[in-house]
């Protein structure tokens, strides 16, 4: 009979988990250790997706792990799962198809996914997104073969994007909506900077408008905007920031504002259980407020920090944000109250 | 053959409970008022159970899958006396039970939906079914027209005895016609339905209050009993310096304003607190006046939010952002008109008490927001000032008072609940007036029970995904700011949508006489739910408890399907060999004594 | 199962009318509007057809057969609104026509008595059973509370519109509340019917008389559309010298008086002229004012008196003599007041003109009768004085006048006639109003024909003789003179009086292709009810006429039975070699469009 | 073949239906000619009832015909049968039990029978009657076995049926009913008159008072009255008139009042349907009126003229009616109105 290990789950494939999969190896020998993925790929390097698209980096380089890293540091790796729920009483977690999962502690590293706004669901049969292995497998030929794409939104991967495809010759619109980065607003001085900076590329840009219908004709896609603007366009992506990945930790007792929350020690609020990278808030002591964690460093740093607490350390996340994100030499704030900007 | 259709309440088919019917042909009708039925119905039927009301779902959901939405919409009025209304604002405690919603089976039914969706759908030749109990002569007054008192007032009148309903404002419906907004709840519709109930004899009288306009204690004379629906409209207090700025509104009365057709003054960055249905309905009605920034800011987290996940996404729709874990400390004014909020962060922490998770202020986390103008939705508590000072007996459960004659209903009598509370809590009342002025109870809950053919539903229907409601877009809301968003399912949504339930109420039982063990169908049960056990626990009240399982075949004692889990796949009957597995529709309606 | 049993109006199942059911098991409805079909039900059904509001009689017998009263009421409330009233009072065209009266089958089925004991022995718990239609927003006013006017705003309700009634008396009722005595139809029953009535939120408005109260104008301008029923209450004059002498009563002046508890002056020898109701009812409250020596003068014989059997024998019993033959030529009085009437005697006489029979007086034939006081109950005409001078397109059929807007219902349209068609009345203008507000037919008369597997009843009940009605006893009735006097079936009674309905809506029914011709069902034939036929007449209307016999088997096409003979023994079915004879139930009823 | 003959038929089997019969056959030798009675046995003299109860008369000398004396006049005699109804359209009489009888012409002379008050037809059961042989036949041996009796009325047959017992040496008590020669009423001083003539006899008399409640009671009957009085005897006998016997004409479009109105030759308002005896009413234009016949010489003569003016004569009847009736040396009118008496 196996000894009755502690099993650690960890939800999630990217930087933040496979960080903290690895440190609790490092610690913990005997352990059992999963990671849970709902995608089919080990772990990659997402900034690196459009340079993929370009062809400038080849699919080899894409992968941080291959599959034989999870087998030599003795991690199961279970791709294609999805998380339906968890039972934190129970600790068990519920997968689709009727599997259940018990785990001692668990790991939230599940990252965020491409944001669908409310307005746009009707029409998400048309729009695409690029925020996954998945998504760029599933669009790369298309993308190639284009010539006229429409994008819609404007957070920091449309504008890699869209000089992406300026630089492949293809003919781009792009229609800037102003709540791309919800919960921030850029103001209509933002706006103007924004275009002023996208000037010297060779792109349609549409500002103080919206979407008035998207439809699919034969092949190409009709966007019409409210204004009365019309374009016949081969793709339309959709830009608008990232959602944590949380759905299935709703109704768990875990609590979850925009993400899930935890302390600065990554616990939730419940024991047992962590959470780090982009689908965690984390209290800062500094702001006294709860912020969302993006970039690849922080969910690396997180997943450590992760690790180590759950085997009993108290380490504090160091906060490696950022007050300001750089959009097109625009800066915005990452958080949203006004009086942050006097303050600073 | 007609004769052997019907058996009376006294002809029980039941004598030995372990029978089990086989599916046959001929109709068997079983009224059961046995504590073990009410409670197999309320366990296996979670839909059902968790409506304040009542409402027989799925039997509404299976005859809106028939097409036949008259009925359904009939089904609907017997419990919730309102479905167009309800359809549109009921708060859904039935969609968070569903067991669509437990893991691995998808989204909950819109349950919310479909009702809605037999209102519009109904032909228009529909009639309005009514059983009229005879005059008794008695009169009852009920004050005020909200769900509450309309619930009440309806019920009294089927009763047969002579309804007063005194309202304080120019128009009936309560909360329905003040608070709720337009564009979520038309007014032809409200008032269509509130006809329905008035058309029964009620008699109505606006403009009346108790107190300025006539005195309780006159009608405590002129009436045979006197029922108070008058609601929570006494608004809870920010209690924070700065409250009483202009343009520091209650949430009630901003939407009385607007529902009035008045316009209060909202400015482009608006403010609303709160976490409630009148918060979003305050945000979005900002929105419709003209707010560019309109946010909603809690104390919580989102999903402490007391809102259903449509009203959630269709203010993000709008724009309106929802601020979370904090509360605002000072209301900033400059002239007596407010300038600012400055708000505090908060955490959360837990309690022994409920409800448990608490947010906490952070101390020194003070931010301060720039606005036009506040809107304080806390919610309200009920005006008790309307009740006799020397009325001590008020119990809160049973809507009696201890004054002789005098009971309260809805939200007065339980403090701020929901619509379909409210009406419950209406009917309820209703109830008990009845007993007071007859002397009799002469309705009672029982359990229906029939036997059933077939399991209805092939198992794809399982895997039909959810049907999102129809809106219109933001230009038409922005347009006429009335507008209906939502727009409702189509027929062929609606029955898209019906098919999806599992039809919970159809009870599969085994006939442990005549099974023989073979576990052929829980080899091919697609859920945990057939299950071979030892023992069955008994509950102190009477009804079944859980199962004890085993894995030792040497002490099962039967093999039982677990109501509770059985999705209704019809999978076991198919392949049972010995056709020993029975379904019997169960439903918890209400007959006369 | 349940999708089987029921087939839609567009299903129609008898694509060939040719095709006869065969008995089976599976229920099969049919809503017929074939020319055909009403034809047969209104020959073969003959109570039903005589009935002027076209009450599913044999649908109610059956159900007090079953012991259903509540259901039995509810099957007489969709024709006539107010079985209790009803069965206390109607005229009973039906009792004329049904089969039971003719040659060799015993006295009529006591229908009207049965219509009310199933009012009576209802379940306390009996609710009634109303399908309202949704509103529409419009106003109708309805003038006069009678029978016609409840009728009228009854079913106006039920369509959708709200109705306000008009009285000019101090209480509803019109000619049931002030014209029948008390001892004949109680208050209470009276009030709890047309409570029954208002209660679906009609308006009633007392004390307010077109012309002195409110213009009618007025109400053209207020209302969507506005219904004149306002009965026929001008008396007819004896047209004699003296008629207005003291103690020269009219009889629905006396009648008025005695129903609002006045003691109007009869004295001991009381003469009153007239043969219909009224006569009775003021020479029968004569009597229990103190008359001793009550005579009721007829001009033609007791044979045309316009009332029922019923009341000749209970006026009868009551001590009160009928003298035929003679009619008033004078009054006769002192100091103004009535001491004597001169008679004339009469003898009958042909016309060719209805009524055919005629009374005329005998020249010299004087009589002189000592009399303390006169009634004269010779019937209304209607007061044509409200209706406006220009008017001139009144249609005494159609319940329109040639003013937009403007309808005339029950009597003030026909002139008098009685209760049962002043119903008949109010419901047809009810249903040509909301014609006329909606722009369509919302109702319409279909047949339903539904198979059935036995013919019900055995040969022996045709031989019960009929339940008489129980009474109180003469000192009783004097007692107090508003004790009822009727008392109604016990439950035993009542089944045993429903037995004897032949069922005649069970449509027996020979396969001719499938007959051998065998004549075994001719040979049971109990009475002259299957025949051999070689043709079968076709109105002009599309209906079926009568059968061309033959006795020559040459020429017989078929045999086929005589639904107007058939008395439903079922023999014919029990003897059939082939199977071939069917039973079908058919059923005038009305059906939304 | 049969020849086509005339059909007469004579509904009833008593004076003035015989007198019919032999009228019809005397001037008509060929016509079928048919008499049709509810009663099974042959023409009888009613008023020797009361004497064959007595015993003063024997059962032979009851009878006015002998079966024989039918067949001799070829008359077809149908005892037994009911008439239910006539349709003089197509001349055809209804039977009960499904028998039809066509008739060319028709002479009603049916007679009539007890009148039972509508006040005591609750009590029917426990009421005796004696105006038919078969009324004689079933209680005959009842009133010679029996010895107390009540009689609830007053007619002319009723003191002649009380003579009777009293002269069998029965107990009698007499309850007389101011109305029993409907629709003549009995004055108190008519009352008085009447008792003091039968104060001669040792019977029981109560006036002024009516029957409470008759009850059948172990082979006796309890009969009490409105003022208390309780008699228990073995028979209770009802003498209050007779009834024309004309329900079978009802509703066939035959003028109906009391009786069948016929004009001063016996013909009703239809053609060929002729009515004689006490079920008839007649014009008598001396009176300008209808008056009723009573009496065996008056129902002989109407038979006859009724049998003459079927065959094409035009005789007027004869009045034989009395103004007055003597009942116990009072004198009671034969109409109602009150205004005869001063004209007399």
């Amino acid at each position: 009979m196996m000894p009755d290990n502690d099993h650690y789950v960890v939800i999630g494939n990217g930087p933040a988990g496979n960080h903290a999969a690895a440190t609790l190896r490092e610690k913990d020998k005997d352990a059992r250790i999963t990671i849970i993925s709902d995608e089919c790929v080990p772990y990659y390097y997402k900034p690196r997706l459009t340079g993929f698209i370009a062809n400038e980096i080849r699919r080899e380089k894409l992968f941080v792990s291959s599959w034989g890293s999870y087998k030599e540091q003795n991690i199961r790796i279970r791709l294609g799962q999805e998380v339906e729920k968890i039972d934190p009483d129970s600790k068990v977690l519920f997968l689709q198809h009727m599997e259940k999962i018990n785990y001692t502690k668990l790991i939230i590293a599940s990252g965020s996914r491409a944001r669908l706004l409310p307005s746009m669901s009707r029409y998400a049969d048309c729009l695409k997104f690029i925020t996954s292995y998945t998504d760029v497998m599933e669009h790369k030929e298309a993308i190639r073969k284009a010539n006229d794409f429409f994008i819609f939104g404007g957070d920091l991967v449309a504008f890699k994007f869209l000089k992406m495809l300026v630089a492949m010759g293809k003919t781009v619109t792009i229609l800037i909506y102003p709540g791309a980065f919800w919960p921030y607003n850029l103001s209509d001085d933002m706006l103007a900077q924004i275009t002023q900076s996208l000037s010297k590329f060779d792109v349609g840009i549409i500002i103080k408008d919206n979407v008035e219908s998207i439809d699919e004709q034969e092949g190409s896609v009709l966007v019409k905007t409210r204004k009365g603007i019309e374009k016949k366009v081969n793709m339309v992506f959709s830009f608008n920031g990232l959602s944590p990945n949380i759905d299935f930790a709703k109704g768990s007792g875990i609590d979850i504002d925009h993400g899930i929350l935890v302390d600065e020690y990554l616990r939730t609020n419940i024991k047992s259980i962590y959470a780090c990278g982009s689908c965690a808030q984390i209290y800062n002591p500094a702001v006294k407020s709860y912020t969302a964690s993006i970039g690849w460093p922080n969910a690396v740093a997180q997943g450590n920090v992760a690790g180590l607490n759950l085997l009993g350390d108290h380490k504090v996340i160091e906060s490696a944000g950022r007050k300001y994100f750089d959009l097109e030499g625009v800066k915005i704030k990452t958080t949203w109250w006004d009086d942050i900007d006097d303050e600073s | 053959m007609k004769k052997n259709d019907l058996y009376s309440k006294e002809e029980k088919f039941f004598q030995d409970k372990n029978k089990i019917y086989s599916a046959q042909s001929v109709k068997q009708i079983v009224y059961s008022t046995d504590a073990r039925d009410f409670g197999q119905v309320a366990k296996s039927v979670p839909c059902q159970d968790a409506c304040p009301a009542k409402t027989n779902i799925p039997g509404y959901i299976r005859t809106i899958f028939e097409k036949r939405y008259g009925r359904a919409y009939e089904i609907n009025r017997i419990a919730n006396i309102m479905p167009g209304v309800l359809g549109r604002i009921c708060s859904r405690p039935c969609e968070s039970a569903c067991r669509h919603g437990e893991p691995d089976n998808g989204r909950s039914v819109g349950i919310c939906h479909l009702k809605r969706s037999c209102a519009d759908l109904k032909p228009s030749s529909h009639r309005i079914i009514e059983g009229l109990y005879a005059s008794t002569g008695k009169k009852v007054a009920v004050v005020g027209s909200g769900p509450a008192g309309l619930a009440a007032a309806h019920d009294l009148a089927i009763l047969g005895h002579e309804v007063v309903l005194f309202e304080s404002m120019e128009k009936p419906g309560g909360m329905l016609m003040y608070g709720i907004p337009e564009f979520r709840l038309p007014r032809d519709l409200l008032m269509l339905e509130i006809k329905n109930i008035l058309r029964l004899g009620i008699k109505l009288k606006t403009n009346m209050a108790i107190g300025p306009d006539i005195s309780l204690s006159r009608l405590q004379e002129d009436y045979d009993a006197v029922a108070l629906a008058t609601g929570c409209v006494s608004p809870r207090k920010l209690g924070i310096p700065g409250e009483d700025f202009e343009n520091v509104h209650n949430g009630l009365d901003f939407m009385k304003a607007v529902n009035e057709g008045k316009k209060p003054f909202a400015g482009e960055k608006v403010a609303v607190i709160g976490a409630g249905f009148t918060a979003v309905d305050c945000a979005r009605s900002a929105v419709r006046l003209g707010g560019k920034d309109v946010s909603i800011n809690i104390r919580k987290t989102f999903e402490y939010m007391r809102v259903d996940e449509t009203e959630k996404y269709e203010a993000q729709l709008e724009g309106i952002k929802t601020y979370s874990l904090i509360q605002p400390s000072k209301i900033i004014g400059h002239n007596n008109k407010v300038t600012a909020v400055e708000f505090l962060r908060t955490r959360m922490e837990k309690t022994d008490r409920p409800p448990y998770r608490i947010s906490v202020p952070i101390e020194n986390s003070e931010l301060v927001v720039r606005v036009d103008s506040v809107i304080a939705a806390l919610g309200q508590v009920s005006d008790v000032n309307i009740m006799p000072k020397e009325l001590s007996g008020l119990d809160k459960k049973t809507n009696r008072t201890g004054i002789d004659g005098l009971f309260v209903a809805g939200d007065f009598a339980t403090g701020s609940s929901d619509v379909i509370s409210a009406i419950a809590g209406g009917r309820r009342c209703a109830g008990d007036i009845d007993e007071y002025l007859t002397g009799e109870k002469r309705r009672q809950k029982v359990v229906r029970l029939e036997n059933h053919v077939t399991t209805d539903r092939p198992r794809s229907y399982d895997f039909i995904s959810k049907v999102e409601m129809n809106t219109i877009d933001m230009e038409e809301r922005l347009f006429l700011s009335t507008n209906e968003v939502e727009t409702g399912y189509s027929d062929s949504q609606a029955r898209q949508e019906a098919k999806r339930c599992y039809l919970c109420n159809l009870k599969y039982e085994i006939d442990p006489l005549a099974c023989i063990y073979c576990s052929a169908c829980i080899d091919v049960a697609p859920k945990d739910c057939i299950k071979m056990i030892k023992n069955v626990f008994v509950n102190p009240d009477g009804t079944y408890g859980g199962y004890e399982e085993t894995r030792d075949w040497n002490k099962v004692v039967s093999i039982a399907i677990d109501n509770t889990n059985c999705i209704r796949c019809g999978q076991c009957l198919a392949v049972c060999p010995m056709d020993c597995i029975s379904v019997t529709k169960t439903e918890l309606i209400e007959i006369d004594t």
